[in-house]
Parts: C-alpha cells; sequence; structure tokens
C-alpha cells in the first residue's frame, strides 16, 4: 500500500519539474517567477517530508506529550528558512520586473536582447 | 527550441530522481528517528527551556541559520527600495483615481487592523510554546499595516521611523547573541538567561526575546518592501539625506 | 485516513501547478499561485509541521500575492501608459485585460 | 584571540550602523575601518591556522546538533584576501560612486557580501552554507543591477534565474545528503556518503556541483557572467571577479574533495576547466568592450584555476590558489582602472581609448603591469603561478593534462593577443589633449594592487607554505 511520505514525495519532484520546466520555456519574466515559487513550493514539500514519521506528532511539548512519537523537527526548521529565503528573492525579482517594464516596455524575454538564452 | 532544452534536461534530472525513489525515500519506520532530531528532541528541554522544539532549533541550535535568514531578508528589502525608489508612476494613486476604497472597506480595515495586531503580537510572544514565531507574526503586523495601505487611507509610511526599528532590532538581535559570550563557555548566542519554568509564557531563556527582535525586523521591513512597491516618487529613500 | 486526505491535495496541488504555469491569463495565475501556496500549507498540517504552514500561509499566500499583484497592476498600467490615450475607466478595465491577453501572445 | 565569529557579526552589524545613522561620509568610514580591523583579524588568525585548524561552535552546542565552524588555513587565507580586496574596493569607490544616489545602500550591500564570503569559508554545515551562499547572490544580484540602466536590470534578472534554479538544486542536494546522513554536518555527511550507493552520491554531487557552479562561473552555467560584470560599476566588478567568483570555487572544490569524495570527479572537473578556458579566451578575443573582454578573461582564469585545483596534486593545488591571489589583484586592477577608462571617454569601447595610455601615464601603467602579469611573463607574480600549474599538469601526466597544458598555451597565446591589442589602442598616437588622471583614493588603491602583481616573486617565500597549507585544506574537513 503507497504510504504517506511516498505520495508526498512523488508530489514534491512533480511540482519541482513544473517549475523548473516553467522557468525554462516561459517567455513573460512574471510567469518565470511564478514557476519558480512553484519550484519553490515543491522544494519545502519535500525537506518536510523527508521528517516524517508515519502516525508522528506534532514536535511540541504539551502537557502529557513526551518525545518518543515526535516528528523530526530539523527539517521543518530549515524549510521556515527557505520560505523566507524564496520570498527575499521573489520580491528582488518581481522589482526587477517592475523597473525592466519601466524602461523596456516589455515583460517578453524574448524580446529583451540581454535576456536570450 | 528553448522548449526541447527544457524537456531533455529536466527529462534527466526525473530519471535520475524517479530511480533513487525507491532506495533514498523509504517511509520512516514509525517509532524511532536515526536523525539528529531525536538527540535534539530530548535535549530541547534542558538546553533551550523551549516547548516548542522547531523554535528551539530555530533560534538557538541553528542560531546562525536564523541570523542569516534576518540577513537575506534585510538585504532583499534594501534592494527592493533602492530599485523602487525610482519607480514614478503613481500606482496608487492612479489606483484611487475615482474612489477610495468605498466606505465598507475603510471602516472594515480600521476595525480589523487592531485584532490582527494582537494576534501578531501573540503569534510572535508564544513563539516558544505554540507553532508560530517572529518570521509569521512579524508577516501578520506587516499585513495588517497594509490594510490602511491597501485601502488608500495612509499613502506614504513613516520611512524613518521603519528605518530606526528595522535597524534596532537587528542591532538588538547581535546583542542578545553576544549576551552569550558572557556566559561560562563563550559562544555566540548561548542561552545565557534564565530558562523559567517549563511550558509557561517566561521560559526558554532569550528566545521570546530573539523573536521579538524578529518580529519587529520582519515587520518593519516587509512594511518598506511594499510601501516602497507603493508610494509614488523616491518613497523608499528618507528624505532628510541620501540614503 | 489521513493518507485519503493527503492523496487528494496531492493531486490538486500538482493540477494547480499546472494551471499556475500554463494559465491563459496572467492575473488568473497569480491567483492559482496564492491558492497552490494555501493548499500546500494545508499539506504541511496532515505532515504535522504547524509552525511551517502557518508561515507558509502568512509569507506564501498573503504576502507573495500583494507583491505579484503590484507587479501585475504595474506592467498593465505602464503599458496603458505607452499607448499614451486617455482612457475613462470605463473600458479601462477592457483594454487592461486586452493588454494583458496581448502580453501572452506576443 | 578575538573569537572568529567577528567575521560575521561585525559586518552585519555595520550594515545596520550604516543604515541606521544614514550619512554617506560615516558609513565610508565604517566599511573601511571594518574591513581593515578584519584583514587584521584574519592575519593574527594565520599563524594559529597552519598548524592546525581551529574548530568553533555557535550557541555551545557540539557540532551534530548545533552549526559547527572552523577557521582552517585555506579559511583564514581566503579571509585575507577578501578582507584586503575589497579594502582597496571600497576605498577606489569613495570618489568613483561620487554623484551616486544611495551610497549608503551600497556600502550596506558591500558590507553583507563580505559577511557572507567570510561566512561561506567558515561554515561546516551544508545548510548554513547554503544560507551564506543566498546571501552571496543576493547581493550579487543587487550589486550588479546597480547602474539601474536596461542592460544592468537585465543581467541581473538573467543572473537571479540562473542563480534560483542553482538554488534550488542545492536544496534537493541538501535534502538527499539530510536523508543519507541524518545530521546536516559536513563531517557526518561525508561519512554517510561514503557509504552510500554511488548513484545517490552522484545525483547529490552534480545538484550541487550545478548549484554553486552558477556563481563559480563554472563553464556550462556561466552564461550570466559577461552581461552582469560589464554593467556592473566597474568596482563592483572587480570585487565579483577579484573573490567572489574564485571564493565559490574553492568551497565547491573543498566539498568536492570531502562530502563527495567517493565518486571521482577530477576528470570531469578538468575537462569542464579545459572548456572553460577555450571559451573564455576565444570569446574574449572577439570584444569590442573593455570590461565584457575581462569578463570573458575571469571566465578563462577561473578555468585555468578548476584546472589546477582538480589536477588533485598538492603542488596543482598550491599553483592554483597562488594564481587565485594573483588574479584577485591583477584583475582587479585592470577592471579599476578600465572604470576611469569608461568614466574619462563616456564610452565602453576600446577603440574609443585612442592615446588613454599616454594621456593618462599612471592609469596606463598599472593596466599594462597588472595585464603583463595576467599573462604570465616573466619578472611578474602571473608568470610564477602559472609556471606552478604547467609544472603540477607536467609532473601529473596523462591525456587529460596534456590537453590541459596545450589549453593552457593557446588561452596564454590569445589572452597576450588581445591584452596587447588594447596596448596599442592605449599608445597610439592620435589624440594628445590632457584627460584627468585617476583621483588619490583610486590611484592609492589601484597602486596597492599593482604592487602584489609587481613584487609577488619576493612573497613567494612566505606565500608558498600557507598555500601547501591551505591545498591540503582543500582535501580534508578539519
Amino acid at each position: 500500500m503507497i504510504s504517506v511520505p511516498q505520495v508526498l514525495y512523488i508530489t514534491s519532484f512533480l511540482l519541482i519539474l513544473i517549475g523548473l520546466y516553467g522557468v525554462l520555456t516561459q517567455r513573460n519574466l512574471i510567469r518565470i517567477v511564478i514557476a519558480l515559487n512553484v519550484a519553490d513550493s515543491g522544494i519545502n514539500l519535500l525537506l518536510v517530508t523527508l521528517g516524517y514519521v508515519d502516525g508522528g506528532r506534532v514536535p511540541i511539548f504539551t502537557p502529557g506529550v513526551q518525545g518518543a512519537h515526535m516528528v523530526d523537527p530539523v527539517p521543518q526548521a530549515l524549510v521556515l528558512t527557505s520560505i523566507v529565503i524564496g520570498f527575499g528573492v521573489t520580491a528582488l525579482m518581481l522589482t526587477l520586473v517592475m523597473r525592466i517594464f519601466a524602461q523596456r516596455g516589455t515583460i517578453d524575454a524574448s524580446r529583451l536582447r540581454g535576456l536570450k538564452w | 527550441m528553448r522548449k526541447l532544452i527544457g524537456l531533455l534536461l529536466l527529462g534527466a534530472f526525473a530519471f535520475y530522481l524517479v530511480s533513487l525513489m525507491p532506495s533514498v525515500f523509504s517511509p520512516q519506520s514509525r517509532d524511532h528517528l536515526e536523525t539528529v532530531g531525536k538527540p535534539i528532541i530530548e535535549s530541547a528541554e534542558q538546553v533551550s527551556g523551549s516547548a516548542n522544539v522547531v523554535t528551539a532549533i530555530v533560534v538557538q541550535y541553528r542560531g546562525l541559520d536564523t541570523l542569516g535568514e534576518v540577513t537575506v531578508l534585510f538585504v532583499s528589502a534594501l534592494g527592493v527600495a533602492l530599485l523602487a525608489s525610482s519607480l514614478k508612476d503613481r500606482v496608487f494613486r492612479s489606483m484611487f483615481a475615482d474612489d477610495d476604497g468605498g466606505f465598507i472597506l475603510q471602516t472594515g480595515g480600521r476595525i480589523l487592523l487592531p485584532f490582527i495586531v494582537l494576534i501578531g503580537v501573540y503569534i510572535v510572544a508564544h513563539g516558544h510554546l505554540s507553532p508560530g514565531g517572529g518570521f509569521p507574526g512579524g508577516v501578520l503586523i506587516a499585513t495588517a499595516i497594509f490594510i490602511l495601505l491597501l485601502t488608500g487611507q495612509v499613502s506614504a509610511m513613516p520611512h524613518g521611523l521603519l528605518n530606526l526599528l528595522e535597524t534596532l532590532a537587528g542591532l538588538g538581535f547581535i546583542g542578545l547573541g553576544a549576551l552569550g559570550f558572557m556566559g561560562d563557555n563563550p559562544s555566540f548566542l548561548t542561552n545565557v538567561l534564565p530558562k523559567g519554568q517549563f511550558m509557561t509564557l517566561f521560559s526558554a531563556g532569550f528566545i521570546p526575546f530573539i523573536y521579538a527582535m524578529v518580529g519587529i525586523k520582519v515587520a518593519s521591513e516587509l512594511t518598506t518592501v511594499v510601501s516602497s512597491l507603493t508610494e509614488e516618487g523616491d518613497a523608499g529613500t528618507p528624505k532628510e539625506n541620501h540614503r | 485516513m489521513t493518507l485519503w486526505i493527503v492523496l487528494f491535495l496531492s493531486i490538486l496541488l500538482i493540477l494547480m501547478a499546472l494551471a499556475a504555469v500554463f494559465a491563459r491569463s496572467l492575473a488568473s495565475a497569480v491567483i492559482i499561485l496564492s491558492a497552490l501556496s494555501l493548499f500546500t500549507s494545508l499539506l504541511f498540517i496532515m505532515v504535522a509541521a504547524p509552525d511551517v504552514a502557518i508561515t507558509e500561509a502568512a509569507i506564501g499566500s498573503a504576502l507573495t500575492t500583494v507583491i505579484f499583484v503590484l507587479a501585475l497592476y504595474r506592467t498593465r498600467t505602464a503599458d496603458r501608459a505607452d499607448s499614451g490615450s486617455p482612457k475613462n475607466s470605463a473600458d479601462e478595465g477592457a483594454l487592461a485585460l486586452r493588454s494583458t491577453s496581448e502580453a501572452d501572445h506576443a | 584571540m578575538v573569537s572568529p565569529l567577528l567575521f560575521i557579526i561585525g559586518p552585519l552589524g555595520t550594515a545596520f550602523l550604516m543604515i541606521l545613522l544614514n550619512r554617506r561620509l560615516v558609513s565610508l568610514i565604517l566599511a573601511l575601518a571594518v574591513t581593515l580591523a578584519l584583514g587584521i583579524l584574519a592575519l593574527s588568525w594565520l599563524p594559529l591556522t597552519l598548524q592546525a585548524a581551529q574548530p568553533m561552535v555557535v550557541a555551545s552546542i557540539p557540532a551534530p546538533l548545533g552549526i559547527p565552524l572552523s577557521l582552517d588555513a585555506l579559511g583564514a587565507g581566503m579571509a585575507i584576501i577578501v578582507a584586503l580586496s575589497a579594502l582597496l574596493v571600497i576605498l577606489y569607490s569613495s570618489t568613483y560612486l561620487r554623484n551616486d544616489h544611495a551610497p549608503v545602500t551600497y556600502y550596506a550591500v558591500v558590507m553583507l557580501l563580505l559577511m557572507a564570503s567570510f561566512g561561506l569559508v567558515l561554515t561546516r554545515d551544508l545548510f548554513n552554507l547554503f544560507v551564506f551562499f543566498e546571501i552571496l547572490c543576493i547581493s550579487s544580484y543587487i550589486l550588479v543591477a546597480w547602474e539601474q540602466n536596461s542592460s544592468a536590470l537585465e543581467a541581473s534578472f538573467k543572473y537571479m534565474v540562473l542563480g534560483s534554479i542553482g538554488s534550488t538544486f542545492m536544496l534537493v542536494a541538501i535534502a538527499l545528503a539530510y536523508r543519507a546522513a541524518g545530521s546536516l554536518a559536513m563531517a557526518d555527511i561525508a561519512k554517510a556518503f561514503s557509504q552510500a550507493n554511488r548513484g545517490e552520491v552522484i545525483v547529490a554531487a552534480v545538484l550541487f556541483l550545478f548549484g554553486m557552479g552558477v556563481e563559480a562561473a563554472i563553464f556550462p552555467v556561466n552564461t550570466w557572467l559577461p552581461d552582469a560584470h560589464s554593467s556592473a560599476p566597474s568596482s563592483i566588478s572587480a570585487l565579483l571577479s577579484g573573490f567572489v567568483i574564485e571564493l565559490s570555487l574553492v568551497v565547491l572544490f573543498r566539498l568536492g574533495g570531502t562530502v563527495f569524495a567517493q565518486i571521482h570527479l577530477l576528470p570531469v572537473l578538468q575537462s569542464i576547466a579545459i572548456a572553460g578556458i577555450l571559451v573564455g579566451e576565444f570569446s574574449a578575443f572577439a570584444q569590442h568592450e573593455v570590461k565584457r573582454t575581462l569578463a570573458y578573461s575571469s571566465i578563462a582564469q577561473v578555468g585555468l584555476m578548476l584546472f589546477a585545483l582538480s589536477l588533485g596534486s598538492p603542488e596543482g593545488a598550491q599553483a592554483g590558489l597562488l594564481q587565485l591571489l594573483m588574479h584577485a589583484a591583477a584583475k582587479s586592477t585592470l577592471f579599476l582602472v578600465a572604470g576611469y577608462f569608461i568614466l574619462r571617454t563616456g564610452s565602453r569601447f576600446m577603440e574609443d581609448y585612442k592615446g588613454l595610455g599616454r594621456r593618462m601615464p599612471l592609469s596606463g601603467l598599472f593596466f599594462g603591469l597588472a595585464a603583463l602579469s595576467l599573462i604570465g611573463v616573466p619578472p611578474f607574480f602571473g608568470f610564477f603561478t602559472k609556471w606552478g600549474i604547467l609544472q603540477a599538469a607536467v609532473n601529473l601526466g596523462g591525456t587529460i593534462a596534456w590537453i590541459g597544458i596545450t589549453s593552457i598555451l593557446l588561452g596564454t597565446t590569445l589572452e597576450a593577443i588581445y591584452l596587447f591589442r588594447i596596448f596599442q589602442i592605449l599608445y597610439a598616437k592620435g589624440e594628445n589633449d590632457q584627460v584627468a588622471e585617476m583621483e588619490w583614493p583610486a590611484v592609492t588603491a589601484v597602486a596597492l594592487f599593482v604592487l602584489v602583481v609587481v613584487f609577488g616573486y619576493f612573497l613567494l617565500p612566505v606565500l608558498t607554505p600557507v598555500a601547501g597549507a591551505a591545498a591540503n585544506a582543500l582535501t580534508n574537513l578539519f
């Protein structure tokens, strides 16, 4: 029977693939940033499922909860950092897109000389 | 042609990762962790005194990551303020040219504002007891302030004040971390403050204070980011002298 | 039980990801992206990661969407400013929609 | 002895202070003072690290649970290069960016770039390395987009897209590493990867190679570099070409040697390096803008260093690190002087610099000396470092090594041709109207760089033991 982590591993890989494919092939700059966000969500899901223990409990001590059945808290701490970094990069990229549009009047990568690849 | 390269690259990437799936990503057995998470859970109460183990890791065990994360937000806020300062098109003026979001939106926003700020402060203050902490709490406080911005009641943010809050909170974080040098085995970010009674509000040493600093910093930085993107002219740089 | 919820959410997530990247209009792509981040935080709850769920919901869906909307609005209004012809607000929406779709096909 | 954590807290605290005080002059003085202090700190730690590495612990929590840091010879050496070249470039930009619109932000972002560089070299934790790497990338994105003209904005966006893809791949590699080792400390991951099955380690290595490779300007993923370095302000191009890409290369190589030791990356890295040298030199040959030529020459030089490091022999790594030091000084000089050529003539194209060497005698001289050392003309430092690399390659032998040697020699001739072509233009007969020389801060900064380049030979007896200790630090994780 397929288990929860395996479902989530497959989902996160698909999200990363969709995101990266979108980054490589989309021409509208905002769509590239959207695709990057999708890939980021995929990565965060992958990191969190690394620490998942079937039937594990939330890693917070409340009265009457021992540490035995807790889920692994380390990947969660990593994902907290990764989400904030992802936001920082997205905010900067979108500001760049606004400035590029303000100066060149287009956000289509193929029409921007510098962005051909 | 680019679509082909994209497909090719991703095909190889996918093939490799799928071939690794069974061996690498088999689900962990139910009752025990082999990772470093297990000793951290067992030592969390004694080392950090924080009930929320994830907060203990974020602030103390891996405190340098959080310092780096705060720096990432600081740099991107600087970058956005710099790049947005010359966006001259009066975005929000044109958006609210004819109606300013209407009476319902404005009064509704004003009513909601204190409650959202309250929740934000609660989440920041209880970071070591319940889920959440400096980052989500700070974001919530910033979202509350956006309500004023988005409903057009406030057109410009006090950038001098935001700037002050942001840098003082950052220096506060480093100061609290430097307290660690005073302890018996001096090293940065050691939790030297008394750990108080486990699972109560006044526990976990300096973790609530550091998360308070992070909350203030995140709130003021995000307000700067969004307000420099919405205000017109060189809003990002305080007028009196060159940023 | 949680397996079925996770399975359902995962399928939904993948469909939304496809929709977000290949949507027809840019505005709907941004909306689907914020919904995607909301459902990701739901999944985080199912995987016993509440801290991450709150942060993802707060930063992913609330904040990123605000900035995306600003970027969308700016690139659209600037588009109209280039055309230079003064528009009253009535058909502003129509032109805006058309110019957005133009931006996609260009 | 002051705790090496000051390498991280110092620049960060200064950046906060600068933005708080928000005064141009105060920020400049703070920046100069802190970089000088960190340079002295690095120098004070160097003799200690030569004998043994100095492990440190954050929050007094031991390695697998907390974040391990360690300052070894390689770290101290790189810290000195980073601190001193940053000091000189900040001194240069005090007058070069006179009418800039946000000088305080400029100095603050440079401080954070420094913090990230020191952090990269100090940390022994994989995720911590990712966080510092991300700070380094974001600061570089902002500094590349500093001129805010359309070419700078597009170059920065292209750089960000590639950098973000790289970061995504690095995170997948970190997920694989955490899965295999159950911990994020590099020592544990190295141990776990040595027993893990090869497929897993290969995938993690390739992902990490791609992720860090973007920033280290390794051949297939450095398409962003020519645009970024030519549209960034010259002081920033000097920083980026001076130590930022080399730093990522060295850190990447240390990971390759320790964490991914199980799979033999060396032949792969050697072929990538050779490709980088050839592509860099041939495209530099065809450029008309001075900064694009220098950017492509940086790609070639990074290829040369990667080739030296990936020879695998201690003297190869030692020669590569000495080449790194020489390149930091020579390339920074070339970029800084080119900055004033552009400032004075208002044009980026080399054809418009006719007779500039005679009209700006000092800059022409500095440019010439640095270029000669870069090519490897005997009396200069560059000759000894390039000779050391060729020597190491000859001793190693083998087909790839010989292909490498021929490509290095071919590259050197190409380099000589296109740099000599610039000399011809600089000293050609033609306009004679007097052009203002560089201001005094720029002259002192460039002069100090040129000192290293010209009198490098006399520094060798001091530098070789340091480079030797740093070389063996590359292959094991103290």
